[in-house]
């Protein structure tokens, strides 16, 4: 890259706002705000190319703190409404802040949408597994039987898994990362940014008011190793305290989990491909963590980069018809199909 | 080289007339939306104002020849102006017994009726749930009935060309249509080209089709048929190039035309309904005027695509029918609460809920002015013609960028499908639409107002130096910061609805059409229009002094609503619904209006309108 | 065992009063909430009539100390009865100069003002945006100020309880209620026995609150503080048993009640949505009750699951706030298209869009009324206060199952979270709500009608011989087959338009508050009731001619409404909207009725509606 | 069974209505029709209580024709409204018809979380590949670049894969059948009759009047075998028209086609497990149509009835609740908390 092509050089300051940061203290919300704003200047894009577009929720306050074009719109909508910025302003650089409620509840038509046509929006879900916003209801990602607010005897949902729903619906890119994580989630995050496509981003996120400890068993020192494993595209699925344990293909193509050593070796175990161009082996990463003794896989699923971006296909449609029959002629349109003259 | 069928020519009368009403009936697989536009377009072509109405059977494709089947395409040719399709029928032609049934009941006494003879077997009967035959049972005796064997004559017109029975029948609409064009003296030569056009690629069904039709012109020529044709002379209509134009046709290219005179992309977020979809198809081909069409997952998706489409700096418009309009509606107050510019287009039809997808009703009035959480004022716009929605889709653009405010159209089935002759403006006659995006940083506010539009900056994601952040909660003004002071939302609530009401800026005081002043002043709105400007026109021509006003703004109301309604004694407020713009007449101007109110899914007759007036006027 | 602060009494003056108005405010994490409960219910165990306010920060948790984060609890109690929480107040009791700065301008000049002095250090004073100290700065000399250490109190009461020091400053705000109760001679037993309960398993917190509570209270005992206390002596209510009811309470209790008064098992459809949401939390909880809660992925499908509901057979409900009401319309449509009994509750917030989430609004009537596609009439109740709720949920119940019809109630945020007492009912003082479902199938059809209430049968899935189909689409009368006849559907728009213009059958007339005739009328809705009450009441000691109708039922009104409207020389509507109702009896009555409207996201005080009042009277 | 509980013996002709059928001549509609018609009397289930709901589309009228109780919702919502009867009633069977429009654009949300909470429903997806009741645009599951009259260019949508998105929305019963393959969609429908949770089922169906021939690849005499292959329980993957292929593992776990003969047996091929308890099988299955040479796959992908049904844990809990506090007391409840006397 030239030194002439490059945008000035911004600072983690530049994206930051003179909004008083109104989430609870101790949310996980603000360990995420600083990694994007970490990040974001090291991507080499202009400050006024960022669009960050919210729904409602506590994450969805996240545009206000950003210091860029923001657009906190209604609750579950901020997939379409991106998706309208996108076909408009493809050069734009569309982040959307949702949490699991706005994602998934209320706006889980507009996320599989976005996802399946694969429209070049970067999708960060705070997964909570709560409402925060409104005080403390049970949300499509809780888990079964849990008490809330809106449950006092236990919910009756079984809940999603956002990275196999995201799958399903034919995204090309699926990341999880945790808020406490901030390296790994800086890392997450610029692996997105460089999808040219839908990439959607699970981020484990702890409402300390609302749901405190949701994912203390893969946050708490103690237990983070033994129960996350880590996605490295290339690498051996190793995990454990002391990389001691590791996931194996059997015959009939399921996985198991294996203890290294004894004659089990790395070269036994599954190679993490996120690029492999069919969707099947991200999903069975990603319902892993659903099965007794299996880790909770983070890390980039899936970044299969191949498809065009809707906004361009869109754009090239129209540059193609353009360049095939001409720049419309406005006096001509509006004269076609038969015409008669009145003297 | 085609040969025609080889008839001596017969003597006949030939009668001069003002006008016509002619309606073609049959089943939804017969054709007769062709036809009856290939007989609008010869009609318009030859110089004649036009005023059509199709009426398509409800959304489900029914068995060929049974009563919900049933498709109609009704014309109204005159050398006179013309206002409505018309209230009774000079000349029906059914293709079946069901189109019969239906239809019968509009044509005059004394009026003809061309049949499909050969569709009047027992069979046919049974669809139509007839007893029976009333070709033979002495019912349609009042009529001058024609009951022409028109599948057999077409075979017999085409048995050379060596097609099977199914496409040799499917061309008998036009053997139908010849036979119209030498009742009415008609030149063949408009839906000739059409044909040749239609099937350039399948020679032998131009031949088919151009034999079929000259076919049913012959006969009528050869046989003794009708003894008698009819001349319509051309109308006296405004000089100009002219072309027949439905409603959404209309909207269509006055979206286009919009984005052109604003120098936007145009965005339109949608997702098909009865009958709005049209609007979606015509633009969807105009991509080689830049246009953006995007169909969304459903009407939510639709409007909030379009909203962030509008923030990117789009022309963004949203295309739908009353029951997507009702989807929209939370969208719609995010619209208001952060300003920016959007048409909604609400092409109504019959309800409540599903309703009558395919029939018309003018009953989404109060939902585009109130039909949203808390107070969210928007513009409405309505159309009152199928041609005058070019102008009205320009005008809610030109209002929607220059106030920086949603602005609602209302249009409706009638409209949409319902076509005129449209004097084809000059482009240069249309003025420019000024759109400035804010560019310059120094004092930029998000929330900072033109003084005299009260309108926001326009400032587009991408601007240097303009980041800002926007949202549905309440603003303070003028930084755009999130604000709940109690004294600050009283303030942006009214400044909100000051901005609405400033559009009144744009509209011209109104002239009510015929007296200026007397003893009953029609108001009213949209598709009725046509039908009241006959009656009108009828009423006056028997001295009664009445006036019509109808209104193309529905919010805010021109500012001299109020005097006009003065003017007269009694107001007489007609609507295709329980009385809707009557509600805000009596709400804003407590005059004592009284409604005339149709929900029957088809637009007023001239002469239900008549007989209100007469009886308001103690007749 | 608890070891008090030992301080010797001082003496003091005792006043009598007839009625105070107290304001806890502070930070979110401080606890007003709860200090305000425990004040309101030792207050009404007492006897007092009681109103209160309760004032949360908006949707977002903001940082400690920051102006956004101020929550407040308003009290009025009274040996009289009491209407509304009080304009101005007598006590503020500030938490933080955050709390102080948004609270100071209603309390009264001479008021007492207590504020924690230990919370108005420098960084203190930087987040509520203040750059100089109000102790200090003279600014606050028209009050009678106290400032109190009330950290530093706090933890020297609890010092020899090894708390840490954050759940040691928890404490404090129960420091500021003892003082509180000194000062309102109050006991402290109903808060020792709640502080009991609510610990129950944490003795050491127990005994901690249970400190400061006694130490608050001996504080002023010991010092000088105020030299003045006062007694407020219990009210005149009507006898029987009471509890302190809020509106969404009242709502939730008055739907299980309907559901044991008619059999029906209940059934909320709900999304979770500021301020109705906890209308969902308390009916979860009765699940002894066969009560079932179904929190859905949206407010559609909370709407149409409840939809799904009520045609198998139960008593369905759906709850939600203004932006969810605006989703809920399509569906709402297809609830009058298959006529079928449903209650929608409307909890109204500041709008417009996501607005003023924790504000209260009376801005929805209008799309209650119409915001629909197409003609869909539907009743409508408004709850005048909290307790009205209970009532208004129980009659919406009835009408809805007597005539198969959607009914809307409309709460708002004010009464959904303010409190009265509210006298508990003998529940076999409440009518049964009869219910018949269809099991004949002997000249069953699915909308033959009641000849009186024009309802259609209740025919649930599940009962043989009855197997029918419904739909959106019109449907033929009295089939329920689908149907595009134009005079068909006239009929059927007339019938559901009759069928919720029948329900008058239900209201009785009403009779105005005050002078039955006179110079003013006030005419109102919803929770403005007490405001215009104790208005009126002050106006009309000083000798002025006026009533007040405050109507419960706002589609249909109750048909003596035109005349009352006729017996007073000039007619005001109080709105906290822009004109609402005003709309309403303007277009019905053609009163030229005059508004008063209010957009603050809160309600009216008295002096403001006087001072309307008295500017109509032309005084 | 004791013939004491038999129901009355019920005919196709009792499930039909006197409603004239409204749908083109030809249309695949008729088909699936006369398939519920033929199955319905066979399940031992009383006529009165069959439901069936439907959105709006041309599938949607399917209600109007069946002599059962019905209703035709509004579009997308069925899901929704299905839940809430089945809530109150859960011994009703209750069957969704509904369209891919219906199902997988407006009501998308609806149906992926009627299918994670596994309520009792059957739907019946009628895939036409366009909407049919509005005349012809392309819909969430047309090919990409497809020309309708909403896309006369082409659409720029890639297409969501239904059995995808229901296994990754934790269906746990999906199949696909045909409209024209009587015997499999009868056999099909049986199958999800007997199960207990949420069952989908797609049905390809031709609309002769928009998109005819869009599963002519599959339908056609000769194509069909070679492009469908027929999944059953317990059996091997085998397709062609002398069942002289077959699908076998690899060792990374993915699956590929083989010829069978030359030393390679159905022993070699993968066995349909169509009652794993994980999705990943199934999901695997899902995507292969997409591969160059694979059959696309009709019948049960996966039939996983150990989770319990929605309406009976909501049932079920509130019986529990009463059963420990003993049914509520209202004058109790309305006297709860602190009150006080007024004498
Ligand atoms: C139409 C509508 N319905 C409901 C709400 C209320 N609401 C706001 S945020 C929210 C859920 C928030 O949960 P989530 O998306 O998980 O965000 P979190 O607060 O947990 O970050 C709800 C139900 C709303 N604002 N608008
Ligand atoms: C709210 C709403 N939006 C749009 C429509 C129009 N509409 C009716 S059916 C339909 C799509 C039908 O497609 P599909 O579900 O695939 O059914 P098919 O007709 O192909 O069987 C649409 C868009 C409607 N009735 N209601
Ligand atoms: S409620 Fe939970 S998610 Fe919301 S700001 Fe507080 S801690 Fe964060
Ligand atoms: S339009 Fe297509 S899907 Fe609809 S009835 Fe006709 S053939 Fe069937
Ligand atoms: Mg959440
Ligand atoms: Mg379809």
């Amino acid at each position: 890259m030239s030194t002439a092509t490059l945008p000035p050089t911004l600072t983690k300051k530049d994206f930051q706002t003179d909004q008083e940061v109104r989430w609870c203290p101790g949310c996980g919300d603000y360990a995420i705000l600083s990694a994007v704003q970490s990040v974001f200047p090291e991507l080499g894009i202009k400050k006024e190319n960022f669009v960050i577009v919210s729904g409602i929720g506590c994450s969805s306050r996240f545009p206000y703190y950003m210091n860029t074009f923001g657009f906190h719109t209604i609750h579950g909508r901020a997939p379409a409404v991106a998706t309208g910025i996108k076909a408009i302003r493809p050069e734009l650089e569309v982040w959307v802040a949702t949490g699991d409620g706005d994602a998934l509840s209320i706006g889980g038509n507009h996320t599989i949408h976005m996802l399946r046509r694969n429209v070049g929006i970067k999708v960060l879900l705070f997964n909570n597994k709560i409402y925060g916003l409104t005080k403390g209801q049970y949300s499509p990602t809780s888990e079964f039987s849990k008490k809330t607010k809106s449950t006092p005897f236990g919910s009756v949902d079984r809940p999603f898994n956002p990275i196999s729903l995201a799958i399903g619906s034919e995204a090309t890119f699926v990341a999880r990362s945790v808020d406490v994580f901030q390296g790994h989630l800086k890392e997450t995050l610029k692996h997105a940014a460089t999808h040219k496509g839908s990439a959607f981003i699970e981020i484990l996120q702890n409402c300390n008011i609302f749901n405190d400890g949701a994912w203390f068993s893969l946050t708490e020192r103690d237990a983070r190793s033994e129960h996350v494993m880590q996605l490295e595209h290339g690498k051996p699925l190793v995990f454990g305290k002391d990389h001691d344990k590791g996931i194996r293909r059997k015959s009939d193509g399921d996985i198991e989990v294996v203890q290294l050593g004894n004659g089990i070796t790395e070269s036994d175990l599954v190679i993490h491909d996120a690029h492999h161009p069919r969707p099947s082996y991200a999903f069975l990463l990603s319902h892993m963590e659903h099965r007794p003794g299996f880790p909770t896989p983070i890390g980039v699923f899936r970044a299969w980069d191949d498809l065009p971006r809707y906004e361009d296909v869109m754009n090239q449609q129209i540059k193609d018809v353009i360049a095939k029959r001409g720049p419309g002629d406005l006096a001509k349109l509006l004269r076609a199909g038969d015409t008669w003259e009145v003297k | 080289m085609s040969t025609l069928i080889e008839v001596p020519p017969v003597k006949h009368k030939r009668e001069v007339l003002d006008q016509a009403v002619i309606r073609f009936a049959g089943d939804s697989g017969d054709g007769m939306q062709i036809t009856g536009n290939q007989f609008t377009n010869t009609a318009a072509l030859y110089g004649n104002d036009i005023a059509t109405f199709p009426d398509y059977p409800a959304e489900i494709r029914a068995p060929a020849g049974t009563i919900p089947g049933v498709s109609g395409f009704q014309l109204h040719f005159s050398s006179n102006e013309v206002y409505t399709p018309g209230d009774a029928i000079d000349v029906l032609i059914a293709m079946n017994p069901a189109a019969l049934k239906v239809n019968v009941a509009d044509l005059k006494a004394n009026g003809i009726l061309i049949v499909n003879s050969d569709s009047f077997k027992e069979n046919d009967l049974r669809k139509a749930q007839m007893t029976s035959n009333p070709l033979e049972d002495h019912s349609l005796d009042k009529f001058r009935l024609f009951a022409v064997e028109l599948e057999r004559l077409t075979r017999r017109s085409l048995e050379h060309l060596g097609l099977d029975a199914k496409s040799m029948d499917r061309c008998k609409n036009f053997f139908a249509l010849g036979m119209c064009y030498w009742l009415y003296n008609r030149s063949m030569e408009p839906t000739v080209r059409w044909i040749e056009d239609k099937f350039k690629n399948k020679p032998l069904l131009v031949e088919a089709n151009k034999l079929t039709l000259k076919g049913g012109y012959s006969y009528c020529e050869a046989t003794e048929a009708f003894q008698i044709s009819y001349e319509i002379p051309p109308a006296q209509l405004t000089p100009g190039l002219y072309r027949s134009m439905s409603g959404n046709q209309a909207l269509a290219l006055g979206f286009v035309t919009a984005a052109q005179k604003s120098g936007l992309t145009l965005f339109q977020g949608s997702y098909p309904i009865t009958p709005a979809s049209d609007i979606l198809h015509e633009l969807s081909q105009y991509k080689d005027f830049g246009v953006m069409t995007f169909q969304a997952e459903d009407e939510i998706a639709a409007i909030t695509s379009a909203i962030g489409a509008a923030y990117a700096g789009a022309l963004a418009i949203t295309t739908t029918s009353g029951p997507g309009m009702a989807l929209k509606t939370e969208a719609l107050g995010l619209a208001v609460a952060v300003e920016i510019p959007l048409v909604i287009c609400d092409i109504q039809r019959g309800g409540p809920s599903t309703g009558l997808p395919t029939k018309t009703e003018q009953a989404d009035l109060l939902q585009a002015l109130f039909g949203r959480n808390s107070e969210a004022p928007i513009p409405v716009l309505a159309a009152s013609t199928p041609a005058d929605c070019f102008w009205v889709a320009i005008e809610a653009c030109r209002i929607a960028v220059k106030y920086m405010v949603p602005v609602i159209i209302l249009s409706d089935g009638y409209l949409a499908n319902g076509a005129e002759p449209w004097r084809i403006p000059k482009l240069s006659d249309i003025p420019e639409i000024p759109v400035k995006f804010a560019t310059d940083p120094i004092g930029f506010l998000p929330y900072k107002r033109d003084p005299l539009t009260l309108g926001r900056p326009w400032a587009v994601p991408g601007t240097p130096g303009l980041e800002h952040r926007i949202g549905g909660l309440e603003k303070q003004d003028p930084t755009g910061n999130i604000n709940y002071e109690p004294l600050n939302h009283e303030n942006m609530v009214r400044i909100r609805a000051a901005k609405v009401a400033a559009v009144v800026q744009d509209i011209p005081n109104v002239l009510p059409a015929g007296d200026p002043e007397g003893d009953l002043l029609i108001v009213a709105w949209g598709s009725t229009c046509g039908s009241i400007t006959a009656a009108l026109k009828a009423q006056r021509a028997k001295g009664r002094r009445i006036g019509h006003l109808h209104l193309r703004h529905l919010n805010p109301l021109p500012s001299n609503v109020g005097d006009v309604l003065k003017r007269y004694k009694r107001v007489l407020v007609p609507e295709l619904n329980m009385g809707q713009l009557l509600w805000v007449l009596r709400a804003k101007f407590l005059v004592d209006a009284v409604g005339l109110n149709k929900i029957q899914g088809r637009p007023f007759k001239q002469a239900e309108l008549e007989q209100k007036i007469e009886e308001m006027l103690g007749l």
